[in-house]
């Protein structure tokens, strides 16, 4: 990844910017009922904003922003607002998902749009999570790539596999040395 | 050899698919089944049934939550499936347990 | 009596779906309303609920604290098992049951389809997660402590994938929950070997050509006739049975479910996905996977084309039937040129796909009683020989056959169960695996498919040809004495494990034998009523 | 005959099931408690012999007991039936496996075997097996037990665990399985062409005078099927050429050679053969489709070859094997000419064969016990310090000759007397030639143990009683039986009716 | 007539193109690649049958009523959207196997992974 300090520029532009890609996010979630758009939309929106700081501050910078640990919750909470909306109908007496028997004292009618926007919540929920998160697993397991010498594979391969800049890792002795440990462990580990 | 065979096998699925066309409607036929059948319902009861302009996210939310539901597990099983691949493997470095 | 003990059971069902959906406030007065409520025309939900609310409860409560997660696991999969018995029970006293989800009818909404056929299928998959449920606890805690959590989520995931193909009524929404199961399959995959994430990965590539080639053959029926509804769909094709868009509908779904059943020529994924994963998930996949697609596969064949044309038109079922008679042989007989148990076991199970794969392309009543049988029948006896391969590595580190000799007499409990469903993968009565075969032969015969029929019965040879040489080793050769060395790469002593080790195997194997006694019941109580209206009209003929 | 009367009786059920019941205890009593294990199996073998000797009266009187457990498979019940050739075939291997438990006793631990507990679980499965296959009401069942029945032989040919041992227990696979599946081939055939019950019986009943007819199938199907059949249980019947397993089995302890490659499981092959022939085709049948001869001539070649080859055999257990091979061949001989007498003298020679070639199995246990010797050559003189074994070997060898006084004459003499109603005078002169070659093979071990002197045998004695007892009650059954063939079980009536009910139609 | 197909075909040429890369590629990276190109052009060839003639996207309006004519076919689009999802999801985790795989052995070329996979699975 690039490291944190490394442009000014892009630190800046991005500060300035994560919010409005966030405002935006919102705006696609909520106004999925009227236009192109909704959880799925929004959450990736989301998931964009953090992956963005992600890239430009440095996986370790940037949990101040969003932290690698919330992603798999957000997406537990995700399915639970969706499930639980589901079941909530039910317990209102109507069947799975079955919005306008929600206990909300709602006319059927906007009963199916609350209903509509929850679970539209909990997409959004779920897809920013989880998207983070696996950027979060890729990226995190990168940062100990592949001794060097190993590079059997073409260029595609190089650019393809690599998230991150490879040699600015295999620069340095040490964490190469590291490298080769895990190897020799990782083989003899499974 | 096992790539000629590959592009065998392709050229056959083309070959099929391409037969498959000929019992396909026109394109844009707005009387074909797929856009009569059930999309007349959602585009008629669609805007009444839940005050949602845009029908498509009624069917996706609405009619047809079900699926949705079932891709937002999706999507979290993907993510699931990244921890358990490389997050715990991550962690087993560090604990260097094993 | 029936009513209140369903409303027993529905009742528990409720609560443990309950407890995942909202957990906090509204739990009490949801258990009162679930409880005052618990109604028969929710079964077919409450199979799923369970499932659904541990996809949340496990990686929640498992990231609080580590141990919640198999606990909660085995909560989920005793609700799965509670409801699908309650399932089975109601479908078979009261009939099908549709449930409208969302509350919309078809071909509007999407619904779940409870009838004999899936109740069936659903009771199998929760016998089967229930023991490997018990046996992974301990087996994941030794082999891959780091994963425990992630790997049990992963568990449910699958489950709730299995269950959803069975329970749906829905072209599209099968599809997802082909992926669910699909990419939770690939995760577990590729847990295991140092080798398990390549095998794993073509595995994935070859799955998503399957689901992909099903979902294109779902976009080909639903261009036709614009419905996603498998009962819509199947009233609607018999006006189009001449448009050739049908035939490439068909061969597309067929192509891409049998290469998730690895019917022969289509299984090149599966020999090394099942030998490099680790046993525990193995033990999941293997008698659960396969046997799934094989079900949605008699689905599309015999409840939405309809069985008459569908087997008929371009001789789709004599193609079906000889190319899983191939399979059958081509598997054993790789089968006995291994020296690794599981591969020899995954090469097996190929074989053993393919005597379901030849039921429904011979498709008259006895083949499909057949065949529906031995989706159950090779679930239980190929759970329990992974199972037991599982703890020989894990007790002995060993990966060959070489290793297990004499090891009968070290562990005897541990291969009692694998005895049996040897003697029941070969097919000698009275277990199991002789009836399902009986079944197949007789169809076979009634079909006077005299090859197959000779195959058939010729190809317990083969599969004898490498049970026997197994067992033998175990039992009746001496067991090499110098200290074997285990995975943890320390010497082990060669004894039994545990009772949760021990006892999965254990039980499903005696079950062969059991199941092969009551197999009439389950063949004229069950397996008839799930047959598609016009083979029940066949009947068995007896 | 009485005419036959059918009734529910759970007595059948208890005869099966007594000697599955004891495994458990068998196994639990385990090597540490040996005379509590052996003691189960005692107490199981006598109950189960009590159990069938008391269903003699009604199998008489011509009362048939029945008893169904449960639907096996869609028109196919799992049933018991004791009719009157099951019942000889229970009496003959129950009441042998008596006496075989109480002489293994003594040879387990004269011949220090190791696994004696599964040596012990799998012979009691062995004896449930055959009294299945005895009593089985219908083919299914009967498939069933008879699969049952070579499973768990297999234990015991591999016991010795040599690499010898496990060749021939391969080799006794190779056999058995694939015979086993042709059994099951035929069965499905015969449940396809014959799908329906009729009268009071089930789909695959068993049915005195058969249940298959010309319109069921057309002629050649039924030859096939019948084919099958024979196939099928004719590897256990060691009919030529299937025959090659059976030598090779006996690296088995002598016990398991005694009561199962003597007794239970290559009379289990015959047996099959007679009610293939007597209760799924029927003479009138077998006549029609003219595949009797077929039978009749491998049969016939069986005894006469077998009895050329035990000629050439120096070791003991292989020749009283080969003598084995040719006597089971009497017994198919005389169910394959269609005569009734035929039919009544192999189901004399199924009882009475089992009482001699089992007191040769002993003697030769005996024998090996005591002296380690297997070779008939190492035998000389050994009649005089084991009077009691080699008197009783002796009966037994002239019986097998046939010679009068000695039970094996009544059979082989209704035998004969049926190749001569059948008008088949080369079966008699083979029945009369393999007469003559018994005798050459027998008489020159019973003459050299007695009158050619041999010094190294001094030291030994008899071999101890557990052994020499049984032994010597079966010789003697064999002597009174001969004098007084109608003795206890009614031999001769029971045969006799056993071609009454075929040939009179009856049940 | 079957000129007036011709999106059905694009769609198809592009499976194809997207089954070869999968099939006859040996890189496993460039095998991923295929695979999204073949699952989109399934996704375009849903998304081709939702097309009506002189008609407008799915959302309702007061001006156009409730004609179905108006509207071209919502249910594609629903559809695509969770095949999209799902595809996303499949990728995610090849990608996972495929980093695995490249930390293990250090490529990602099929024909040295299958020698590996090949060698025999004995460890001791």
């Amino acid at each position: 990844m690039i490291h944190p300090k490394d442009s000014v520029i892009v630190e800046v532009v991005t500060r300035f910017m994560v919010p409005f890609i966030q405002i935006f996010a919102f705006y696609v979630i909520f106004h999925g009922h009227y236009s192109p758009g909704g959880g799925f939309q929004g959450g990736a929106l989301l998931a964009g904003s953090v992956l963005l700081q992600r890239v430009v501050f440095g996986k370790e910078g940037s949990q101040s922003g969003f932290a690698s640990r919330f992603g798999i919750p957000f997406g537990v909470t995700g399915i639970l607002l969706y499930a639980g909306t589901g079941f909530l109908a039910q317990v209102g007496g109507g069947n799975f998902l079955q919005y306008d028997h929600l206990p909300f004292g709602l006319s059927p009618v906007y009963l199916r749009n609350v209903g509509i926007l929850l679970v539209e919540i909990g997409v959004a929920f779920a897809v920013m999570g989880t998207l983070v998160s696996i950027y979060d697993d890729l990226v995190g397991l990168q940062t100990r790539g592949p001794d060097a010498r190993m590079h059997s594979a073409g260029p595609v391969v190089g650019k393809a596999v690599h998230f991150s800049d490879p040699l600015s890792e295999v620069r340095s002795g040490a964490v190469r040395a590291r490298r080769l440990a895990e190897e020799k462990e990782g083989r003899d580990a499974d | 050899m096992a790539r000629y065979l590959g592009v065998l096998v392709i050229l056959c699925v083309g070959a099929v698919l391409v037969y498959g066309g000929f019992g396909l409607p026109a394109f844009g036929d707005a009387n074909a089944p797929a856009a009569t059948h059930v999309s007349d319902h959602y585009i008629e009861h669609g805007y009444h049934d839940t005050h949602t302009p845009n029908l498509v996210t009624v069917m996706i939310a609405d009619y047809r939550s079900f699926d949705t539901l079932g891709e937002t597990i999706v999507v979290f099983t993907a993510g699931l499936a990244c921890f358990l691949l490389l997050r715990a493997e991550r962690r087993r470095r560090e604990d260097g347990s094993e | 009596m029936g009513g209140h003990f369903l409303a027993k059971m529905a009742a528990l069902a409720v609560q443990s779906g309950a407890q995942g959906a909202v957990h906090g406030a509204a739990q009490g007065a949801v258990h009162g309303a679930a409880l005052q409520t618990p109604d028969a025309s929710n079964l077919p939900i409450l199979i799923v609920l369970p499932l659904i609310a541990g996809v949340i409860l496990v990686p929640g409560l498992g990231l609080l604290r580590r141990r919640l997660a198999h606990a909660t696991v085995v909560v989920v999969v005793l609700a799965l098992l509670t409801a699908s018995l309650a399932a089975l029970r109601q479908v078979l006293s009261a009939g099908s049951l549709h449930y409208k989800l969302a509350g919309w009818t078809p071909p509007i909404g999407i619904e779940f389809v409870l009838d004999p056929l899936s109740a069936f299928v659903v009771l199998v998959i929760a016998v089967v997660a229930l023991m490997v449920t018990i046996y992974a606890g301990s087996s994941v805690r030794r082999q891959n402590p780091e994963r425990e959590v992630p790997f049990f989520a992963m568990m449910v995931l699958l489950l709730l994938g299995l269950c959803g193909m069975v329970m749906t009524g829905d072209l599209f929404n099968l599809y997802v929950f082909f992926e669910i199961s699909s990419l939770s399959a690939y995760a577990l995959m590729a847990i295991g070997d140092r080798k398990a994430p390549v095998s794993s990965f073509r595995y994935l590539l070859q799955g998503t050509i399957g689901a992909s080639f099903y979902l294109l053959g779902v976009g080909y029926l639903y261009v036709l006739t614009g419905s996603l509804n498998m009962a819509d769909v199947a009233q609607l094709l018999p006006q189009l049975t001449s448009n050739p868009a049908l035939t490439v509908a068909l061969v597309f779904m067929v192509a891409g479910l049998s290469l998730k059943a690895a019917l022969f020529p289509m299984h090149l994924w599966l020999p090394d996905a099942y030998t490099y994963a680790s046993a525990t998930s193995t033990s999941i996949i293997a008698p659960l996977m396969t046997k799934v697609s094989a079900y949605v596969l008699i689905r599309m064949i015999y409840f939405v084309y309809g069985s008459e044309w569908a087997l008929s038109h371009l001789q789709l079922g004599a193609v079906i039937a000889w190319l899983s008679m191939l399979g059958v042989i081509w598997g054993s007989v790789m089968a006995i040129a291994q020296r690794d148990p599981k591969r020899m076991l995954a090469y097996s199970s190929i074989a053993q796909v393919g005597y379901i794969g030849v039921g429904i392309g011979t498709g008259n009543a006895l083949a499909m009683v057949g065949a529906i049988l031995h989706i159950m029948n090779h679930a239980a006896m190929k759970s329990s020989l992974f199972m037991t391969c599982g703890i020989v590595e894990m007790q002995t580190g060993r990966h060959s056959l070489d290793g297990w000799t004499g090891l009968g007499r070290k562990m005897p409990w541990t291969f009692v169960g694998f005895a049996f469903a040897a003697i029941a993968m070969v097919g000698l009565p009275p277990t199991n695996g002789f009836f399902s075969k009986w079944y197949l032969a007789l169809g076979l015969a009634r079909a006077h498919a005299w090859v197959l029929l000779v195959l058939l019965i010729l190809s317990g040879l083969l599969t004898a040809g490498y049970f026997f040489r197994v067992l033998e080793r175990i039992y009746a050769r001496v067991p090499d004495e110098e200290g074997a060395v285990g995975s943890s790469g320390a010497a082990v002593t060669l004894r039994d494990p545990g009772l949760t080790l021990v006892l999965p195997p254990l039980a499903l194997g005696v079950g062969t034998l059991v199941l092969g006694l009551v197999n009439a019941w389950f063949v004229s109580a069950v397996i008839l009523k799930a047959l598609p209206v016009a083979l029940q009209a066949q009947g068995l003929g007896w | 005959m009485h005419e036959l009367q059918f009734f529910t009786s759970t007595r059948p059920l208890w005869a099966l099931l007594v000697s599955l019941l004891a495994i458990p205890l068998i196994l639990l009593a385990g090597e540490k408690r040996r005379n509590l294990r052996e003691g189960w199996t005692l107490l199981a073998a006598f109950a189960k012999a009590g159990l069938v000797w008391s269903m003699l009266p009604w199998v008489l009187s011509g009362r048939i007991a029945q008893f169904s457990l449960w639907r096996i498979a869609p028109g196919v019940e799992l049933a018991l039936r004791v009719d009157t050739l099951g019942f000889v075939f229970a009496v003959v291997a129950s009441t042998l496996w008596l006496l075989t438990s109480l002489y293994s006793i003594g040879y387990v631990r004269g011949a220090h075997e190791h696994k004696q507990t599964r040596y012990f679980a799998s012979f009691a499965l062995c004896l449930h097996a055959t009294i299945g296959i005895a009593f089985a009401a219908n083919l299914l069942t009967f498939v069933i037990f008879f699969e049952m029945l070579s499973l768990a032989t297999y234990p015991l040919v591999i016991h010795k665990e040599t690499p010898k041992a496990i060749d021939a227990a391969r080799k006794y696979l190779a056999f058995v399985l694939p015979s086993g599946l042709m059994l099951v081939l035929a069965t499905v055939l015969t449940a396809t062409i014959h799908p329906l019950g009729s009268a009071g019986f089930g789909a695959l009943d068993f049915r005195a005078g058969g249940f298959l007819s010309l319109n069921d199938a057309s002629r050649r199907m039924l030859q096939l099927i019948f084919l099958l059949f024979i196939l099928g249980v004719g590897v256990k019947a060691a009919l030529m050429p299937l025959q090659s397993w059976l030598p090779a089995a006996m690296a088995a302890p002598t016990p398991v050679s005694a009561l199962l490659h003597a007794v239970a499981v290559v009379k289990a092959g015959v047996f099959g053969v007679l009610r293939i022939v007597g209760f799924v085709y029927g003479p009138t049948l077998l006549r029609d489709i003219g595949v009797w001869h077929m039978l009749a001539w491998v049969a016939g070649i069986t005894l006469t070859v077998a009895s050329l080859l035990a000629l050439r055999q120096d070791n003991l257990k292989r020749r009283l094997a080969y003598s084995t091979v040719g006597h089971l061949s009497y017994i198919v001989l005389g169910a394959a000419i269609l005569t009734p007498s035929g039919m009544a003298g192999s189901v004399m020679h199924l009882m009475f064969h089992a009482t001699m070639k089992i007191t040769l199995f002993f003697c030769a246990g005996a024998i090996y016990v005591r002296t380690h010797k297997e070779n008939i050559s190492e035998m000389v003189g050994i009649g005089r310090q084991m009077p009691v074994t080699m008197i009783a070997f002796g009966i037994a060898s002239l019986g097998l000759a046939g010679v009068p006084g000695v039970n094996g004459f009544v059979s082989k003499w209704t035998l004969a007397v049926g190749t001569v109603d059948a008008r088949q005078w080369w079966f008699l002169g083979l029945l009369v030639l393999s007469g003559v070659l018994n005798a050459a093979y027998f008489f020159p071990i019973v003459h050299q143990a007695f009158f050619r002197e041999n010094a190294e045998y001094s030291s030994y004695g008899e071999a101890s009683w557990w052994m020499v007892g049984p032994l010597a009650v079966t010789a003697l059954m064999s002597l009174v039986l001969g004098l007084m063939p109608n003795l206890g079980a009614h031999a001769v009536d029971l045969a006799r009716g056993v071609a009454a009910m075929v040939w009179g139609g009856g049940s | 007539m079957l000129i007036d197909k011709w999106p059905y075909f694009a769609t198809v040429l592009m499976l194809l193109i997207g089954l070869y890369g999968m099939v006859v590629k040996r890189n496993l990276v460039k095998k991923l690649i295929g695979m999204n190109i073949f699952q989109s052009a399934i996704i375009l060839f849903f998304i081709v049958y939702a097309w009506k003639d002189k008609a407008t996207v799915p959302v309702y309006d007061a001006g156009l009523g409730d004609v179905p004519a108006h509207y071209i076919n919502p249910i594609p689009h629903g559809l695509m959207l969770t095949a999209i999802v799902v595809s996303v999801a499949t990728t995610g985790v090849a990608l996972a196997l495929l980093s695995l795989i490249y930390k293990r052995f250090g490529t990602l070329e099929e024909d040295e992974l299958l020698r590996e996979l090949r060698t025999d699975r004995e460890r001791g």
